[in-house]
């Protein structure tokens, strides 16, 4: 039980160190790389969970965010920045050293908060809560202070990493497995909005703010 | 009376029966609108209700009736309870007396020119709303008919659409009774308590303490208190009232500001348990402020509608005073003065709902007959119709307390309660009441200056435009609907006493006391206040003297004079000149006026631009009034309203990011919370 | 039960698949209007059926009247998106195709709101409403133009996030049951977890209401979570509007409260209370002012959602037997006044050729019925009698009033702000000299009339049957 | 019976005695006037002869003149009439004394004034409307004060009714009230402001931009004129009396005392009366005319006064309790 542990948890950490480095990058191609590694160690650490706690059906899950997440995504972005010629710099809008802090500054919040309210709790639950949710905050802090939308695509699937993460740490829980092939059509659906969007030529980059050109209501 | 059941009081029966014929007409007008046809008979049937339901009512007041019943209706569990008592019975024939001499004014509305499927299926539904706020007996039913006579009058006041000032008008109208009935809506919270007991019978069973009930007060003080028209918050008033179609004006002004004194009293003197002293501050402050304040506004104002609904103010004021008198004795154990202070309220409220109803009708008259209301366009109907203008002049004496008529009586009762005002055992009501007493004077002899203006610069004189001067007299019906009125303002300033007696059972239960001297003075007809050693006035006996002198001085001078009569130009010191510019205008009348009161109240300031030498345009004086009411309490919180709206909008144009910001930030703002809190 | 409650989700699921393959959009506009009467008809028999729980659905008092509203609301919609779709055929704003998708996709929603009411597993919950507010995003971007794709982009990530969000929250809950209900589908069924809800872990819990606040209050809209809404109202076709304000949002809200019950189940957790009587006044006040600037007549009416939902949302905060009651009134009210006006929206915007408030005017000399339809709409969501909405804002604002004085003045506030707003609005739209064009209007008014009718019936009479789910509701609430 | 057939009889004696006094007392003033600005002046019955004369010419109204204007004098000599009948003059306790208290005597007032400003603005010309409007100006300051004062008395003796304070303050031990000298003070003002008087209006001239009264009769001729004359000269009266009711009544017959204390109360009323006009000659002689808008600040001077009076008397009531 103690190694199960500790396995799970030095994924977890490794996890966090992820979205730590995201926050880090200002090239977009090791955004990108440094997500697919995240993917790749959240597979892992379902797939131990799959193992240890006797639930095969998690493989699944573990599968799909290697494949998915992991390759194809990654992959699929990095033709997608190369073909529509996207800046390679990511914008950001508060600087890697602020980002970091607050980064820093998030994590202890999570790390705080859960150490605290699950006292009662058994030790994994809390650590991997702990992480889990530090990941989540990494990724929502990353959708908002880059402005590329390939980072921000790739902020919240960080986050949704968190979330799969904390959904398979949960023992027993049901539905982990759907929920996780929901959020890969999501994340797919995505991927697939923002090339259609260039593809229409409707707006000049995948820029986000470019498509606030329009903003319904007449100023 | 909690029970539920349909068992009702006769009277009761029968003014359900007349309030469902509005209710009636009201649909059968809605529904069949595209037939002029239809949308007439909706004044033969609101008259026909109208009298049923006064008929009914009186009986109750005389009867002093209480009886009532509950539908399974409205809220849940508690359900609709409905409610004849002397109160409401008194207020339902105020309601309906007006209702029905104003549909009778309705029947002489030109088929194709005025009936509109605007205006004629909401009459009887404001009509409905009215009268339903008078009989509901718990705090939904109140304000569920309150707020429905918002909206009908509404409606009709927004029936003339295409007048942009209508519009605004109906704007600020329909906003300004929703913050009433927010307030009135505090008020019965306050006195529903957390457990929501909103019928009238459990509120009155469990009244609030202190310091809610002082809640509640400012509450119906604000809420009805702005729907009745009391400064500071009265500036909607002369914007809606004549902006309806004047038999509605007449309605609004004449009877809807009695149906919120109704609420009022409702509130303060029934529900609200037993009265402390300083409740009757806010309402002789207010009260005393708004009596002059109106005046002044309705000396100034040069739009003859206008005029009437800033003299309503006024008159609200009035009855302010005397409510806060009434309620200041009772608090202080003085019941026989309490109910003095009462009877002058009431009979006020009764008093003027006729005498305005009657101006607004003439207005109407006026309106119709020559298409204008502003001062500057009138003049010289007295001559084209004859008829109004006689009955308008009734009205005019009435309203300004001149005896014979009505306003005087409760005028006089009024100042007989102000006298009993050394009695107080609280020094600031002993030193209040000569204030407010100072402060009625002084409304009384601006109401005589006001009317003296507005029937001198529309009925006398010389027509300043092509239309006074082809003016017609009114429809045969509209002459009846003020003959009535004007009838009801001579007989109701002749035997007030015998009004009093009627309403006594209703004083002893809102005062306390009945009136302690009723039927002790010298003939039956005297008015008695305290005791007959004190103060009588007797009407009927002065317009006996009147009469008898006129007659001798009539005869005197005939006999001795004869009645040689030669007409000629005028003389006016020599130089009569034909253009009716040079009469005096309604600014020039009021000029001394400004001069002495404009400047403090108003800020009022004249320039004079005088063109230079050899410049052909003529000079002109300008005046600039401020009205401070509109501009600190309507106008500066609209502004606020707007720029902070503008000032907010810029979070409808933020990029998708910073939404997720403040997704992101609600989210780290609640976790800290929740950091420090567990 | 099981039956009925397997009608109403299966009967939209099972039709939309059907629809997708049915050639001809008027057979599809059609199937919609048969397939949702079959659906409302569903929803009906669950009224002469028992109520109770399984493992995975749930009728209770709760949420029965939520699921008939759900149903009747869909059905009025479909028969309103038949002839409304149909006029975006012939001006050439939708293609034929896209008018099959549309029926499809809208009984898809339907289907899937159906399922959040109805779960009793918080996953599923969780699932049916991602699914419906999935949908909608493609609905919201079905005209393809700049803004649409826009509102539809902004309302599919802020949707997303809160889908995240609460799933998170979810996650929380089970944990929080796991330990009194053990591990599996037990700890996850809303029932159990309520009967349980004293063992449960406090902490836990407190923590999961925050995540499922912000992640369903994205749904529900309150400020500042909004965002997406008044885009998402004003470029998607006017049914979808109707269906985003009358039922997606109660859906959410619905969801929400599920989870309140819960944690007020709980002696030791945090009381929900001031969380959301603090985050409904933000958006009852924020939205007030935000109406006072709209130019678009749709923009309009979603931020008159967001204030009642505001609203609702400090109801159920302030708690207590009267409040609970007229915020679940509230909630049945706003679905049925608002899903009206934005019927009557559809065809004002139809009449005019514009959603432009400053190019319609004089509608009560056009279309005398339709300004009527209009200004009833109006009267009755800000509250004016005789219909239901002044109600409960009576109760709302009379019980806050008699508890907590200085309180009500907020709610007030920004209800009178936003009435000044919207009859300012309303008489822009309804007077003055008309403008140019003036089109005959072909969408049916019968929806309209029904929800109107609807409402004034209950501004008037309240059947015992719903009070009495009201008030065991409002008891379950606290 | 017979006591009320002779309280009629009283009563009927007041109203033609203060008709048949009032154009004296005016005589009384101006030839005071005359007196002390060393000239001759006209005899005391003048005013008798030019009502005479008045009557006697045909009455001259303008073509555009209605029936309002033809009507109002009568209805102003009658008003101005019984309100001068109901003032307790040479005895109080007559046959209608009771009708009309002393707040329905303001309004009697009030009325006439109000039909004559209205009748100055018939003929529709900017002579009328200017006597008019200064008129209700006035009115609106002094009708307030007038008010205020005899509230101010009837509060000192507890009633409103006039015989009854003519009674107390005749029963009363004789002391100064400081309230009741501020009152006074005030009714002068008013009485001299509603009596177009100087310093508020001139009586004798005309065709000057600061007249009041005789701009809104200027239309007036013959009949109808000489009614307005003797309207103004029995208002004239009524003050006085007014004034010497409330704050000099000693010499009045009491109520119960029957007709045979009236030649008595008779003869002290008349010396009063005298008195009066002639102090009111005095004082006119002494003073100029004021600036119509300096008037203003004249009458509100009044109502200050007569405000200060009703505190004070307030306040001495609650130092009595």
């Amino acid at each position: 039980m103690n190694h199960a542990y500790d396995v799970s948890h030095l994924l977890a950490g490794l996890m966090l160190v992820a979205s730590f480095s995201l926050l880090y990058q200002d090239r977009i191609f090791a955004v990108l790389n440094i997500f697919a590694a995240q993917a790749i160690l959240l597979s892992m650490a379902v797939g131990w969970e799959a193992w240890t706690q006797q639930r095969p059906h998690l493989f699944i899950t573990a599968a799909l965010a290697l494949c998915l997440k992991g390759i194809i995504i990654p992959v699929a972005l990095h033709k997608m920045i190369v073909r529509l010629g996207v800046h390679r710099d990511v914008e950001q809008v508060v600087g890697v050293g602020k980002t970091l802090l607050l980064g820093l500054a998030l994590t202890s919040l999570s790390l705080m908060l859960v150490l605290k309210i699950t006292v009662a709790a058994d030790s994994f639950t809390r650590e991997g809560l702990a992480l889990a949710l530090a990941i989540i905050l990494l990724g929502m802090l990353m959708m908002i202070t880059r402005r590329n939308a390939v980072t921000q695509i790739v902020g919240f699937m960080s986050l949704e990493n968190g979330l799969i993460l904390a959904a398979t740490g949960a023992r027993g829980m049901p539905l982990v497995v759907e929920v996780s092939v929901a959020f890969s059509v999501l994340i797919a659906l995505f991927v697939f909005a923002v090339f259609v969007f260039r593809i229409r030529e409707r707006f000049d980059s995948v820029d986000i703010e470019a498509l606030e050109n329009v903003r319904g209501d007449t100023k | 009376m909690t029970g539920a059941g349909f068992s009702a009081a006769p009277q009761l029966a029968i003014l359900l029966a007349g309030i469902a014929l509005y209710a009636a007409a009201a649909v059968f007008a809605a529904v069949f609108h595209r037939h002029k046809s239809v949308l007439a008979a909706v004044y033969p049937i609101c008259i026909v209700a109208a009298a049923i339901a006064a008929g009914a009512s009186l009986a109750a007041l005389l009867g002093n009736t209480d009886s009532g019943f509950r539908l399974p209706l409205g809220l849940p569990v508690i359900g609709l309870h409905i409610r004849l008592d002397a109160l409401s019975a008194f207020f339902v024939l105020i309601v309906n007396l007006g209702v029905l001499t104003t549909a009778i004014y309705g029947l002489g509305l030109d088929r194709d020119r005025d009936l509109s499927a605007r205006v004629e299926p909401f009459f009887p539904a404001y009509a409905l709303a009215m009268n339903l706020v008078l009989i509901a007996g718990d705090a939904f039913g109140f304000l569920f008919s309150w707020e429905l006579m918002s909206l009908t009058s509404w409606v009709l006041v927004v029936s003339r659409h295409r007048d942009a000032g209508n519009r605004h008008a109906g704007h600020v109208y329909l906003v300004m009774a929703a913050i009433g009935t927010v307030s009135l809506l505090f008020a019965f919270g306050g006195l529903a308590g957390a457990a929501g007991n909103y019928a009238f019978d459990a509120i009155r069973a469990a009244p609030p303490g202190p310091l809610v009930a002082g809640l509640v007060l400012a509450g119906a003080i604000f809420g009805a208190g702005s729907k009745a028209g009391i400064a500071p918050l009265h500036a909607w008033l002369p914007l809606a009232h004549p902006a309806a179609p004047s038999h509605v004006s007449a309605l609004m002004s004449g009877v809807m500001t009695k149906v919120a004194i109704y609420g009022i009293i409702r509130i303060v003197f029934d529900l609200l348990g037993t009265p402390i002293w300083w409740w009757a501050l806010p309402f002789l402050l207010l009260g005393a402020m708004t009596a002059v304040l109106g005046l002044l506004y309705a000396v100034l104002d040069n739009d003859l509608k206008r005029v009437l609904a800033y003299s309503t103010v006024e008159n609200i004021g009035i009855i302010f005073v005397g409510l806060g008198l009434a309620l200041a004795f009772k608090a202080s154990g003085l019941s026989a003065a309490a109910a003095v202070a009462m009877a002058a309220t009431l009979l006020h409220c009764l008093n003027h709902s006729w005498f305005k109803s009657l101006l607004f009708l003439g207005a109407g008259a006026v309106l119709h007959a020559t298409g204008r209301r502003d001062f500057d366009g009138l003049g010289g109907l007295i001559h084209r119709m004859p008829v109004t203008a006689a009955f308008w002049l009734v009205g005019a004496m009435s309203i300004s307390a001149l005896p014979p008529f009505n306003g005087f009586v409760s005028e006089w009762l009024l100042f007989q309660a102000v006298l009993a005002g050394p009695a107080f055992p609280e020094p600031i009501l002993r030193f209040m009441s000569p204030a407010v007493g100072a402060m009625l004077a002084l409304a009384a002899a601006l109401a005589a200056a006001c009317f003296v203006r507005a029937f001198g610069i529309v009925y006398l004189g010389r027509p300043r435009s092509r239309e006074a001067a082809e003016a017609h007299e009114t429809a045969r019906p509209q002459q009846v609907a003020m003959a009535l009125l004007a009838g009801l303002c001579l007989l109701g300033g002749l035997f007030g006493g015998v009004a009093v007696s009627a309403i006594q059972p209703l004083l002893q239960t809102l005062a306390g006391a009945p009136l302690p001297a009723t039927g002790t003075g010298p003939t039956p007809f005297s008015l008695v206040a305290f005791d007959a050693a004190r103060s009588i006035y007797d009407a009927p006996t002065i317009a006996i003297f009147l009469l008898t002198s006129g007659l001798l001085v009539t005869l005197l001078v005939h006999h001795l004079s004869g009645r040689r009569t030669r007409l000629g130009p005028a003389w006016d010191c020599g130089f009569p000149d034909p253009s009716p510019l040079t009469q005096y205008s309604a600014s020039s009348f009021s000029q001394p006026l400004r001069r002495v009161y404009g400047g403090t109240v108003f800020g009022a300031s004249e320039t004079i631009d005088m063109p230079q030498p050899g410049d052909n345009r003529p000079a002109s004086l300008n005046v600039q009034l401020h009205d401070y009411a509109w501009e600190l309490l309507y106008a500066a919180p609209a502004r606020a309203v707007v720029g902070l709206s503008a000032r907010l909008n810029a979070l409808q144009f933020l990029t998708i990011r910073s939404y997720l910001m403040l997704v992101f930030s609600a989210l780290i703002a609640l976790l800290l919370i929740a950091a420090v809190w567990f | 039960m099981m039956t009925s409650v397997a009608l109403v989700i299966g009967i939209p699921f099972l039709s939309a698949a059907v629809l997708a393959v049915v050639p001809g959009y008027r057979a599809s506009a059609a199937g919609n209007v048969l397939a949702m009467f079959a659906t409302f008809l569903a929803g009906v028999s669950l009224l002469f059926v028992d109520a109770g729980a399984s493992s995975y659905v749930i009728v209770d008092d709760m949420n029965i009247l939520f699921i008939i509203l759900n149903t009747l609301v869909g059905l009025t919609t479909s028969v309103f998106s038949a002839s409304y779709i149909g006029h975006e055929i012939e001006t050439g704003k939708l293609t034929p195709l896209f008018v099959r998708f549309y029926h499809a996709m809208f009984l898809g929603m339907m289907g899937s709101m159906n399922v959040a009411l109805t779960a009793n597993n918080i996953g599923l919950m969780w699932v049916g409403l991602e699914m419906a507010t999935l949908i909608t995003v493609v609905m919201v971007g079905i005209y393809r133009t700049p803004s649409a794709i826009e509102a539809a982009w902004k309302y599919f990530i802020l949707g997303s996030v809160g889908i995240s969000l609460a799933f998170f929250g979810t996650i929380l809950i089970y944990l929080a049951g796991q330990k009194a209900l053990g591990e599996g589908a037990p700890a996850m069924t809303w029932s159990l977890l309520q009967a349980a809800a004293p063992q449960l872990d406090a902490s836990l819990l407190n923590l999961a209401f925050i995540f499922l606040l912000i992640g369903y209050g994205t749904k529900v809209g309150l400020a500042p979570l909004h965002a997406w809404l008044p885009d998402a109202h004003a470029e998607g076709p006017t049914p979808i509007s109707a269906v985003l304000s009358g039922l997606l949002l109660n859906v959410a809200l619905y969801a929400l409260l599920r989870f309140k019950m819960i944690v007020s189940a709980h002696p030791e957790a945090i009381d929900p209370g001031p969380v959301m009587i603090v985050m409904g006044l933000i958006s009852l006040i924020f939205a007030a002012f935000m109406l006072y600037q709209r130019r678009d007549i749709k923009r309009l009416f979603a931020y008159s959602s967001i204030e009642h939902m505001g609203l609702i949302t400090f109801a159920f905060g302030m708690g207590g037997p009267l409040a609970n009651f007229a915020g679940l009134l509230h909630m049945a009210m706003h679905s049925l006044t608002k899903s009206a006006i934005f019927f009557a929206v559809g065809h004002v915007a139809q009449a005019k050729g514009t959603q432009r408030i400053a190019g319609i005017r004089g509608l009560s000399v056009t279309h005398p019925g339709l300004a009527i339809g209009l200004a009833v709409g109006v009267f009755a969501i800000s509250g004016l009698p005789p219909f239901g909405v002044f109600m409960s804002e009576f109760l709302i604002i009379t019980t806050t009033f008699a508890r907590e004085p200085w309180l009500a003045i907020f709610p007030a506030f920004g209800l009178l702000v936003g009435f000044g707003a919207l009859l300012w609005r309303l008489q822009d739209l309804l007077f003055g000299e008309p403008t140019e064009p003036a089109h005959k209007v072909s969408a049916s008014s019968v929806p309209l009339i029904i929800h109107l009718g609807l409402v004034l019936i209950a501004g008037i009479y309240l059947p015992p049957t719903l009070v009495g789910w009201f008030e065991r509701a409002a008891e379950m609430l606290k | 019976m017979s006591e009320t057939l002779t309280l009629l009889f009283g009563q009927t004696i007041q109203m033609f005695l203060v008709l048949l006094v009032a154009p004296a007392i005016a005589g009384i003033t101006r030839r005071t006037k005359a007196r002390f600005m060393r000239r001759q002046g006209a005899p005391i019955i003048q005013p008798y002869r030019d009502l005479i004369k008045l009557l006697r010419k045909e009455a001259v109204v303008a073509q555009n003149a209605s029936w309002f204007f033809r009507s109002a004098p009568y209805a102003i000599l009658a008003f101005t009439w019984v309100a001068a009948a109901l003032v307790p003059t040479f005895a109080s306790g007559l046959m209608f004394n009771w009708a009309a208290d002393a707040v329905a005597l303001v309004a009697l007032l009030g009325a006439a004034r109000a039909l004559l400003a209205l009748a100055g603005m018939d003929v529709g010309t900017s002579f009328g409307g200017i006597g008019s409007s200064r008129e209700m100006m006035i009115a609106t300051l002094a009708e307030p004060a007038m008010l205020l004062v005899v509230l101010t008395v009837a509060l000192t003796a507890g009633t409103t009714r006039l015989p009854e304070v003519a009674e107390f303050l005749t029963a009363a031990p004789v002391t100064v009230r400081v309230s009741l000298a501020l009152a006074l003070v005030a009714l002068v003002i008013v009485a001299l402001a509603e009596n177009a008087r100087i310093p508020v209006d001139n009586p004798a001239t005309h065709l000057e931009l600061t007249m009041v009264h005789e701009a809104m009769v200027l239309e007036y001729s013959g009949r109808h004129l000489a009614m307005i004359e003797m309207a103004a000269q029995l208002k004239l009266v009524l003050y006085i009396s007014l004034i010497v009711c409330l704050f000099l009544p000693f010499g009045m017959a009491p109520a119960n005392a029957g007709p045979a204390a009236w030649p008595m109360g008779m003869a002290a009323y008349l010396v009063k009366l005298v008195f009066g006009a002639a102090l009111l000659g005095v004082w006119e002689v002494s003073i100029a005319k004021m600036r119509v808008f300096r008037v203003g600040e004249f009458l509100g001077g009044a109502f200050v006064f007569a405000f200060l009076a009703i505190l004070l008397a307030f306040l001495t009531r609650e130092v009595l309790n």
